[in-house]
């Protein structure tokens, strides 16, 4: 059983400057700020590692931070430049019964994070499911696809807090 | 050798035991009712359509803002001062006139939020549960109790009312325009007291 | 010179009357043998999550009721635990108990409907009937308390939306009794029947490797020979205060985590649930449970991982706030979702009248995966 | 005979022929055909606690009515791009092969179709015909399902005949006759002589014959369930996989044709069990018409302990369907070849043994 300190000191000297920080300011669970690209690296550290056994990725969410500037463009259409999306992960260990958050912080623009679905498999359609709403492209994901809306959706991604719902889609009215 | 006949001598004793079974229930009289003949007896908390008793309703609109699904739609007028609405059943004072209460029961999903944030307890949920139409837009349904015309009347009265009340302000504010220039004529005699009377009116 | 064959591509679904929901499934067959399935998902997608960022957090709690119908109070519970962690409110005693007897009955409601219709896949239409005459009566318990029979908006952050009604517990009792002999009967009829051992023994095993690394949770699990249950590795609520034991998968009748190792496992399951509603009835403490609602919920900023053991496996709620009225990201894991992962391994190899099986067994609902 | 009575009646034989032929139909099939289908769903409503058609007449009566006037006015929509001809003449055979086994099914000592000598070889041979016309049906609506269960039906009936046959064998080498006039007569007087209990032996031959004949009556059961097409042999229209197997493309008229012919088949079926091993139309006490002299009375009780017997395996048929689940395919072929074929084998031994002491 190891707390979430011990876990960020033991990263910390393994990894250095890919893993950021730990944050405990806000209520519930702290989580550890990562580096994308090194994330596959570190979780399956974290799975291996014979302390640590994190065997079991509960849940893998996507979360628009929408702290970019809000720019309005020529027909009034509000959308948020800058800013940064972010990726977390709560992975558990069934056997030594801890838990733990990491965050992952990309870009608007470009947002890219390594997948972890060679440590879990469970990570794949998660994956996909940010990719979907978030437009997150997870670098080398076995088959990077929509898996909620229809394959075909090219009117941007859904939970963006800057999302609008297009008029017709193929032929059909979008309702209300 | 050995399971292959315990295999066909499982299967047969399996397959009997579950004709027991079914054969018992022949017997068992049956559990379902004849639905359009015998209605089921529904409890007393039971959740189907709402009904609003508009006289209790003061228009305050809470149950329209919890409404997950913002099916209710209301609209309220200012009473003229003189105008009497009649007290709710708990004695408070109406100061409203309600010209809209739309429910629209095919976006309802009947899910109670609106019924305990209501002060005068107006909204509640009521047994009927068989009221399907066969256009959609008759499942809005239109709870006022004041006539369409009434509802027109009140809205125009109010609206001349706001407009007596400018123009009363508008003369006013006018009034004071001139004596300022008025008082400006003779500003050099005594400025200060004249603008401290006048915010004062 | 070897006979040219070529696999036929035979799609299952979304219309398909065995595939609990809108769910397409397209087999590559090599004859009658499936080589590989790929489901196809999302046309029940009714973008739950957008909701949830424009609602209040009360206001969301009746759109958790539609993503996993048939077990709409675990729903609830884990999205109100999840919000009452962030706003740290101290429950009295009542709500805890109430919470966790009607967690119980649905979990023994939506297993009903789960072996229920595993029968009707299989063949056998009788012990349908049964279960559905048995869910029937806890339903009606449900609705003499909320009012409702399937949605219930009961589970209020910080308390519920109404006490039992006063014969509740009485009822509750006559239908523990009743429900007793029901289970073993549906026990001869169905599960050691040799024909539907036959149909389902050695079929889409789930080898516990493979469980854990898909997390997979719930019956599922435990049918891949597992004790892991949410009630008691990561205790919540009052469950730490009842004794049950946790059915697990012994390989009875083949390999153990195939599909009637889960079928038996949700057997026992009720079994279990029943005692826990026997000790909650008993220790029940006096109190007005509409106390510790807070008028206005506005947490602070921050994020809370909040989970809850759903008759499917383990339902998580990842609730982010950013201190306003509004939620600024609500998360479902959704167990559903997480099983249909672990479908296409569970087929390979096996026939089409299996993946009725397979899926019967997995017990998955459409809601829930498309959110 | 009927026959003889008729010829004698009317002078000519085609007219007593045509009136013989006609009667299996009008009299006995269509009304047991519109019992046997409100009888279903009350039986499996009872079954489930629940109270089946209610509505349309007292307790649901006059429901088959209604189900023929709906499929009567139904559109009769025939499918773009299949067979034409073959499509509309699969329900045809399906229907002809199952009528067509009643001819030679003694209801009464006094009716039997026609005393033709090989009676049961010639029920085998033409529910054959069921299996052309299934496989027709299956290839001519055009469509992957109903092919994959036209597949499916015609090898499970095909394969589910040699147990059939076998123990067919076994009951005539014990009783030497082909024909079911003769084996009905051979098992007069009281129920210890029908052949389940060992048939006209006697003393230890018959103590032996009897568990033997009790197997091969669960054998022949067993295997004419899954000729018909019954749970837990109904594979061909496993509604979870094959939608509904080779009749999907049909409606209307056809449908019924199907539905009635299904039907039909149901009381073939348990109607040659019931005349290999229970006694045809032999009543297990005596007969009530010897009793009292009335004479003409004996044909009329006959019929009625046949019928009696014929609905109670029909019942029995129905009781399996509400409780079983169904078979899959290979479980099914496995079923059939590896354990009721060998058994037959072995029962076929036996009894050749027993004969010959």
């Amino acid at each position: 059983m190891k707390s979430p300190e011990e876990i960020f000191n033991f990263l910390k000297e393994k990894f250095g400057n890919s893993v950021i920080e730990l944050k405990t300011d806000k209520p519930v669970d702290p989580y550890i700020i990562v580096d994308p690209i090194e994330v596959d690296k570190i979780c399956l550290l974290l799975r291996d590692h014979s302390e640590l056994q994190f065997d079991s990725l509960m849940n893998l969410s996507g979360i628009d931070d929408a702290n970019g500037d809000k720019v309005k463009d020529e027909n009034g259409l509000e959308s948020i430049k800058g800013g940064t999306l972010s990726v977390y992960y709560n992975i558990e260990s069934t056997s030594i019964k801890h838990k733990l958050t990491l965050r992952v912080s990309t870009n608007r623009e470009k947002p890219e994070v390594v997948t972890v679905t060679e440590v879990w498999k469970s990570a794949d359609w998660h994956e996909r499911e940010a990719y979907d709403m978030y437009g997150i492209v997870f670098l080398n994901h076995p088959d990077l696809r929509r898996i909620l809306m229809p394959y075909d959706w090219e009117f941007g991604y859904p939970l963006r807090k800057d999302y609008k719902n297009p008029e017709f889609y193929r032929g059909m009215k979008v309702p209300y | 050798m050995r399971d292959y006949i315990y295999n066909f001598w499982q299967g047969l004793f399996t397959i009997l035991i579950g004709m027991k079974v079914t054969f018992k229930h022949l017997f068992v009289p049956a559990v379902t009712i004849q639905y359009p003949s015998v209605k089921p007896q529904l409890p007393e908390r039971e959740r189907n359509r709402l009904y609003v008793n508009m006289d209790d309703c003061i228009g305050c609109d809470q149950c329209a803002r919890a409404c997950p699904v913002n099916c209710i739609e209301i609209e309220t007028v200012k009473s003229i001062p003189g105008e009497d609405l009649g007290t709710t059943s708990n004695g408070k004072k109406k100061a409203l006139w309600v010209t809209t209460f739309n429910i629209d029961f095919a976006k309802c999903c009947y899910c109670q939020l609106c019924v305990f944030p209501c002060p005068t307890e107006c909204i509640y949920m009521t047994d009927v549960y068989e009221f399907s139409e066969f256009k959609r837009e008759s499942l809005v349904y239109d709870f006022v109790t004041i006539l369409p015309e009434e509802r027109e009347q009140k809205k125009k009265n109010f609206e001349e009312m706001q407009a007596k009340k400018e123009a009363e302000k508008a003369a006013a504010a006018k009034k004071a325009a001139e004596e300022k220039a008025a008082a400006q004529a003779n500003k050099p005699a005594e400025p200060k007291p004249d603008n401290k009377e006048e915010n004062k009116q | 010179m070897a006979l040219k064959t070529e696999e036929m591509v035979l799609n299952m679904g979304p219309q398909h009357p065995s595939t609990h929901g809108v769910l397409r499934l397209e087999l590559q067959l090599d004859g009658e043998i499936i080589t590989n399935v790929i489901p196809h998902i999302g046309y029940l997608h009714r973008c739950f999550e957008k909701h949830a960022e424009a609602m209040t957090y009360p206001q969301v709690i009746p759109y958790t009721d539609r993503m996993d119908y048939l077990a709409s109070m675990g729903n609830e519970f884990g999205y109100v635990l999840g919000v009452e962690k962030l706003l740290n409110i101290q429950l009295p005693e009542r709500v805890e108990y109430i919470r966790v007897i009607m967690a119980e009955l649905q979990r023994i409601a939506s297993h009903l409907v789960a072996l229920g219709t595993y029968g009707a896949d299989i063949g056998a239409f009788t012990p349908f009937l049964f279960c559905f005459r048995d869910r029937e009566k806890i339903l009606n318990l449900f609705e003499i308390t909320c009012g409702a029979r399937l949605l219930y908006n009961y589970i209020w952050i910080g308390g519920l939306s109404h006490d039992i009604h006063p014969d509740f517990i009485r009822l509750t009792k006559e239908f523990i009794k009743e429900f007793r002999p029901n289970v073993k009967e549906l026990n001869d009829l169905l599960s050691y029947n040799r024909i539907f051992i036959e149909r389902t023994a050695n079929v889409g095993v789930l080898p516990l490797d493979t469980a854990i690394n898909y997390g997979v949770s719930g019956p599922n699990l435990r049918a891949s020979g597992m004790k892991w249950d949410l009630r008691k590795d990561d205790p919540y609520s009052v469950y730490h205060k009842f004794d049950y034991d946790i059915p697990v998968g012994k390989g009875e009748k083949g390999k153990t985590g195939d599909c009637w190792d889960r079928y038996y496992v949700r057997v026992l399951e009720m079994e279990e649930s029943l005692k826990i509603i026997e000790q909650a009835i008993e220790q029940i403490p006096e109190g007005d449970v509409t106390s510790a609602i807070p008028k206005r919920v506005k947490p602070p900023e921050g994020q809370v991982y909040a989970r809850v053991e759903n008759p499917r496996g383990e339902l998580g709620y990842f609730i982010i706030s950013d201190g306003s009225l509004n939620p600024a990201r609500v998360k479902v894991r959704a167990p559903s979702f997480v099983t249909m992962q672990v479908f296409p391994e569970l087929c390979k190899g096996f026939m089409v009248a299996d993946v009725v099986a397979i899926l019967g067994s997995v017990d998955i609902v459409l809601g829930e995966i498309d959110r | 005979m009927m026959y003889d009575w008729l010829y004698n009646l009317t002078g000519s034989d085609i007219l007593a022929m045509f009136i013989v032929s006609l009667l299996p139909l009008f009299v006995f099939i269509l009304p047991f055909a519109l019992l046997a289908v409100l009888a279903e769903r009350k039986v499996s409503a009872h079954m489930q606690d629940r109270l089946g058609p209610m509505r349309v007449g007292y307790h649901g009566i006059l429901q088959t009515v209604a189900d023929i006037i709906k499929l009567l006015q139904k559109e009769d929509l025939v499918p773009h791009a299949t067979d034409k001809t073959l499509f509309n003449f699969a329900p045809l055979l399906v229907f002809m092969g199952s009528y067509a086994a009643f001819a030679a099914i003694p209801f009464s000592g006094f009716f039997i179709g026609s005393k033709i000598d090989l009676g049961i070889i010639f029920i085998v041979g033409i529910t054959g015909l069921v299996v052309a016309g299934i496989l027709m049906a299956g290839w001519a609506s055009n469509n992957k399902y109903s092919l994959l269960g036209a597949m499916r039906s015609a090898a499970q009936i095909i394969s589910y005949e040699i147990p059939t046959l076998l123990i067919i064998l076994t009951v005539i080498m014990l009783t030497g006759t082909l024909s079911l006039y003769d084996l009905s007569e051979l098992q007069t007087a009281y129920f210890w002589n029908w052949l389940i209990l060992g048939g006209p032996a006697v003393g230890l031959q018959k103590i032996l014959l009897i568990p033997l004949m009790i197997m091969g009556c669960l054998i022949i059961y067993t295997s004419t369930l899954a000729e018909v097409n019954r749970t837990p042999f109904d594979i061909p229209e496993a509604e979870s996989e094959l939608v509904s197997g080779y009749h999907t493309e049909y409606s209307g008229m056809k449908f019924a044709m199907f539905f009635l012919a299904e039907y039909a088949n149901m009381f073939a079926v348990s109607a040659i069990v019931a005349i290999i091993f229970f006694g045809g139309y032999q009543s297990p006490f005596g007969y009530l018409g010897n009793t009292l002299g009335w004479t003409w009375l004996v044909p009329i009780e006959q019929f009625f302990w046949f019928t009696a017997k014929g609905l109670f395996f029909v019942f029995v048929q129905m009781w399996l369907r509400w409780t079983l689940p169904r078979f899959r395919v290979d479980q099914l072929m496995a079923f059939c070849w590896k354990y009721l074929i060998p058994f037959s084998f072995v029962i076929l031994l036996l009894v050749g043994l027993i004969t010959l002491i």
